[in-house]
């Protein structure tokens, strides 16, 4: 399964009950402000708490929690697993810039190609300090901490161009540190690895 | 400066403590906490201006794309700074020492701090770290430009002066650090007579739990900085890849302080909202023991969420299932508090206040807050939006609109006690909702933009990004003019002289007991505590608000 | 802050701990230490670290207890000691959920 | 004073993270670096912290009881234990800092990187805490004096008392460093 589409699922379930919740707070609380105003309700009640209400309202939303925390936790598993026939790529930072290495010993800066179709593994890593390798299209974000291999991987599924940006701050030039992704056909992709 | 009252007693601006000192003398070396209060709200305050232009300046810079008013390494060093001086000279300090100074000891019927000495010499530690911070601005090559969280390897390597700017926020944790300290002795040792843990008001109670937070997280952040310092001196390669570190770890440090920190900053202000709501709504506060409890349990559980900061970082997997899982229990407490408020208005006898209005816009914002805080704190979810727009948004819905707005909201609460004068209601209605819809206009579009995947401290955006940056800097303007109209309104009531009641709200906890501004000396004699400290059963429509000395139905939740 | 912790009330707390005592705890700890170290010229493996551990955590309990006479101390300060205590140990036992799955 | 132990327990605390990280990371480079160290030096400097807690604590106990001569005595006699613990860390340093053993040398950057860890938190650990031996010699001092002039006595020692109490703060980290970095194998 595609995760993008689990991860929006996730989101838009997260986001759907969050607004409920706001909208729902805040009408109450103008409500009360206008109901209750001094003008009108000049007596208050002794009212200092009423303990089923309170039980209600820990549990209530200690379930909703727990709801949201399965679906976001089940839908990033989608993003650890990677399909076995997937291409692997590999990503390397440093300031300022992505460096890809494409099976078969082709490398390219700047630039990610792949053929469409087909899922891409990507193996990132950096040189330097720490980056953030962020393809927003895909919902993939992985650091690329020196030393250590991470990954992330993707369904290129339409033919296209996204972009590709850094996100964890490194220095002067971060916010230039993009690169594009460029899902190609298969045809247009033999090519490209041919091209010097 | 009279306070009103029959008797008049000298108000604490008059009498310098120690006594004999003089002029500037009865301030510099003054042990009342008051005093100290005041001084910390001058510093503060200027803090928070100077951080309100500096990020101004950056809303300026990216309402057009490319560089227009300064270059990369300018706005890096921007905000750095902004978030440096927010974080550890604003936000962090803010409640606690202006207001907890302040109102601490008063609320539980004490006549100063337990170690006033060591009180002072926590101002002093503060104003030195900000004296540091400003050094380190201008030696070494250019301003030090790694963001405030100073993530290694690139605090290591820059060539800025990271060490002196992380030596400033070393000092100023053990400000933090020696007030809490301060604060837990003095609740635990100089209670006055018959104030058992549950008639303590609310506000105590969350300067009490963060005070727990402040002394058993800030050494974590300390011991970080004196690695970080070694590092760059030393080079042990301690966090260095190439020598067998592991960068990940000292995120796990930072975090193990920062996160903790972010409670420490916000669970002051939900004490301020618990006083206020309860006053203006003459209305006893709903569930007070639901309230200390999740004072206590978001001091505890958010203690053990840190690496909910780094789900894209690399840790394991495991990991990631745990601290999401935990991050998602601290959202319950914080969620309670919100429904105990919003119920104590239930039947209330509201009085619209510019103090209460600031406490609704709290509520509202906070949530907004908390509630992008669930995206963020589902894996999938914070994969897509973290380090992006969204997160600094959230956070800045957490930190300005929860801690900034109940500062301010504590700054018009308390200003007739601190100074015995009232503000104009007209202007500061004006500045609130100014600020309030200046808020809005300027975070929701940067929402926005990290939900399309716009990254954070980013110095130059590509083209898709340029509507909202453009609208969220009129938001900007908007906040600045909200605030300088509200700072103006507050200070020209010095020359308006308007002079305040001691109890202009209503209030029934105990530093509505006394003169406005208050003594030198708290009390008279020693107070006795007899009732829940919020108790409005006895008030009709002129009846004389209920001080927590009087003998009323010893009825709680 | 030490000179500030000084000038409090006059001193409330009336025990005062025996020589005697302080000599047997002294006694046990410099036995402890013997046993560590020789324990430590024996090679056991995995078991090495957490015996040297268990042994540490019993001297620094002693200190604590006696020299620093938590034993006679309110509870307060015995439960707030504790606290700190388990926030280290979950701090360092939290690192763990990733550096031992990584 | 206790909370301020507290925060002192928790700076310590964060080295003990990294410390319990990297071991988990590399146990094999600890043990091995970890026999570098001289396991008899070690263990005299513990048996002169743990000497020298014992006659803090017993010099409370003397002023308690009135026995200002004797406190004095103990006293001294610990400030004196700080100053040799000190000096034979000093010949200790000294000794690996000859060997070519220190943060950022050749040795340790040419070696495996367990090594470089294991040495850099040994010098980071070991180094705050002799700063924590210095500072509460100093405190010890102070309380010498304060018994002299006579601010310290029978009915008020808490000036002692806290000052004790950081000594035995001191002596407590060092019986967990101690088998850390000595004893490991």
């Amino acid at each position: 399964m595609n995760p993008v589409k689990t991860i929006d699922q996730a989101f838009w379930y997260i986001l759907g009950v969050s607004l409920v919740l706001l909208v729902g707070i805040t009408v109450v609380m103008i409500a009360f402000t206008i109901i209750y105003r001094r003008s009108k309700h000049p007596d208050s009640a002794d009212i200092r708490g009423n303990w089923k209400l309170e039980v209600l309202w820990t549990v209530v939303p200690t379930l909703i929690a727990l709801s949201m925390f399965a679906v976001g936790w089940s839908s990033y598993t989608g993003l650890r697993t990677v399909p076995p026939e997937a291409m692997v790529v590999e990503v390397t930072a440093q300031q300022f810039s992505w460096l890809f290495d494409y099976p078969g010993g082709k490398e390219s800066e700047g630039e990610l190609v792949v053929p469409v179709g087909k899922p891409i593994r990507l193996n990132i890593t950096s040189v330097d300090v720490v980056h953030g390798f962020y393809l927003p299209a895909f919902r993939i974000k992985v650091d690329a901490v020196p030393n250590v291999k991470s990954y992330g991987w993707f369904l290129a599924d339409k033919i296209g161009v996204y972009d590709i940006m850094c996100t964890v701050y490194c220095g002067t030039d971060h916010s230039h540190m993009t690169a594009k992704l460029r899902i190609v056909s298969d045809d247009e992709y033999r090519q490209w690895l041919q091209k010097n | 400066m009279d306070a009103i009252g029959m008797v008049k007693r000298q108000s604490f601006y008059e009498t310098p403590s120690p006594a004999g000192l003089k002029g500037i003398w009865a301030w510099l070396l003054t042990r009342d906490h008051k005093r100290l209060a005041l001084m910390y709200l001058w510093a503060i305050m200027l803090w928070l201006c100077i951080a309100l232009l500096i990020g101004l300046s950056l809303r300026i810079e990216l309402m057009w794309p490319g560089g227009t008013i300064m270059k990369a390494e300018t706005y890096n060093a921007m905000f750095t700074l902004h978030g440096v001086i927010m974080i550890f000279l604003f936000v962090i300090p803010a409640i606690p020492a202006v207001f907890g100074n302040f109102f601490l000891p008063i609320q539980i019927g004490a006549d100063d701090v337990f170690f006033p000495r060591l009180n002072l010499m926590s101002w002093y530690l503060f104003m030195f770290g900000g004296g540091f911070a400003i050094i380190s601005l201008f030696s070494g090559k250019g301003f030090p430009d790694t963001g405030w969280t100073f993530y290694v390897p690139f605090s290591v390597t820059t060539k800025t002066n990271v060490s002196l700017t992380v030596t400033a926020a070393f000092i100023l944790g053990m400000s933090s650090m020696l007030t809490g300290l301060n604060f837990i002795t003095t609740v635990h040792r100089m209670r006055t007579k018959g104030m058992g843990w549950m008639q303590i008001p609310l506000f105590t109670w969350s300067l009490y739990a963060t005070a727990w937070v402040q002394l058993l997280a800030t050494p974590v952040i300390s011991i970080t900085f004196v690695l970080v310092i070694l590092e760059r001196f030393l080079r042990i390669g301690l966090f260095d890849p190439a020598k067998g570190g592991d960068p990940l770890l000292y995120q796990h440090l930072f975090w193990m302080y920062s996160h903790p920190a972010v409670y420490i900053m916000v669970l002051p202000g939900m004490g301020v909202v618990s006083e206020i709501i309860p006053i203006f709504s003459r209305k006893s506060i709903f569930g007070y023991k639901a309230i200390v409890y999740s004072s206590l349990a978001i001091a505890i559980a958010g203690s053990l969420v840190w690496a909910h900061h780094m789900f894209t970082s690399g840790i394991s997997d495991v990991s990631i299932f745990v601290f999401s899982l935990l991050t998602y229990l601290v959202a319950i407490p914080s969620a309670v508090k919100v429904f105990s408020w919003v119920s104590t208005m239930y039947k209330g006898s509201i009085q619209m206040t510019p103090p209460l209005l600031l406490a609704l816009a709290f509520i509202y914002l906070f949530s907004v807050g908390g509630l992008t805080g669930l995206l963020l704190g589902a894996a999938g979810t914070n994969v897509y939006v973290h380090d992006t727009q969204f997160v600094v948004s959230h956070f800045h819905f957490t930190m300005f609109g929860g801690t900034g707005f109940a500062f301010f909201a504590a700054l018009h609460f308390w200003w007739p006690k601190m100074f015995g004068l009232m503000y104009n209601m007209k202007r500061a209605y004006i500045a609130v909702i100014l600020t309030t819809i200046g808020f809005i206009f300027h975070f929701i579009p940067m929402m926005i933009l990290g939900l399309m995947g716009m990254p954070r401290r980013y110095f130059d955006y590509l083209p898709q990004y340029a509507t909202g940056n453009f609208l969220a800097g009129f938001g900007g303007f908007m906040i600045i003019a909200g605030v300088g109209l509200m700072f103006t309104n507050l200070l020209l009531s010095f020359r308006e002289k308007n002079l305040a009641a001691d109890d202009p709200w209503g209030g029934t906890t105990l530093e509505w007991s006394i003169p406005s501004p208050p003594p030198l000396h708290n009390f008279v004699g020693v107070p006795e505590v007899k009732s829940f400290p919020y108790d409005f059963s006895m008030v009709g429509k002129d009846a004389a608000p209920t001080i927590q000395t009087r003998e009323t139905d010893e009825r709680t939740s | 802050m030490e000179k500030e912790a000084g000038t409090g009330q006059p001193e409330e707390r009336m025990h005062v701990t025996g020589y005697r005592e302080l000599l047997a705890i002294i006694m046990a700890l410099l036995a402890l230490t013997g046993i560590t170290v020789a324990v430590s010229y024996v090679h056991l493996g995995f078991f090495n670290v957490p015996i040297a551990l268990f042994v540490a955590s019993i001297k620094s309990s002693l200190v604590l207890l006696f020299f620093m006479h938590l034993k006679y101390e309110g509870r307060a300060i015995k439960i707030s000691l504790l606290s700190t205590i388990a926030f280290l140990f979950v701090m360092i036992s939290f690192i763990f959920w990733d550096v031992a799955f990584r | 004073m206790w909370l301020f132990l507290y925060s002192e327990i928790i700076l310590f605390g964060g080295l003990f993270v990294l410390y319990a990280a990297y071991f988990h990371e590399y146990p094999k480079n600890f043990a091995e670096s970890g026999r570098e160290l001289n396991r008899i030096i070690g263990s005299l400097n513990t048996v002169i912290l743990l000497i020298s807690s014992f006659t803090v604590a017993a010099s409370l106990t003397a002023i308690q009881r009135g026995a200002k001569r004797l406190a004095l005595s103990l006293i001294t006699f610990s400030i004196l234990c700080g100053a040799t613990f000190l000096t034979i860390k000093y010949f200790e340093w000294g000794k690996h800092i000859r060997e070519g053993v220190y943060p950022n040398s050749q040795v340790l950057q040419n070696g495996p990187p367990g090594n470089n860890i294991f040495f850099g938190l040994y010098y980071v650990i070991t180094g705050l805490h002799g700063l924590h031996v210095i500072i509460g010699m100093t405190l010890l001092t102070i309380s010498l004096v304060f018994i002299l002039t006579g601010r310290v006595n029978e009915r008020h020692f808490s000036m002692l008392e806290n000052a004790g109490l950081y000594w035995h703060l001191v002596d407590l980290i060092w019986i967990f460093v101690f088998p850390l970095f000595y004893l490991v194998l």
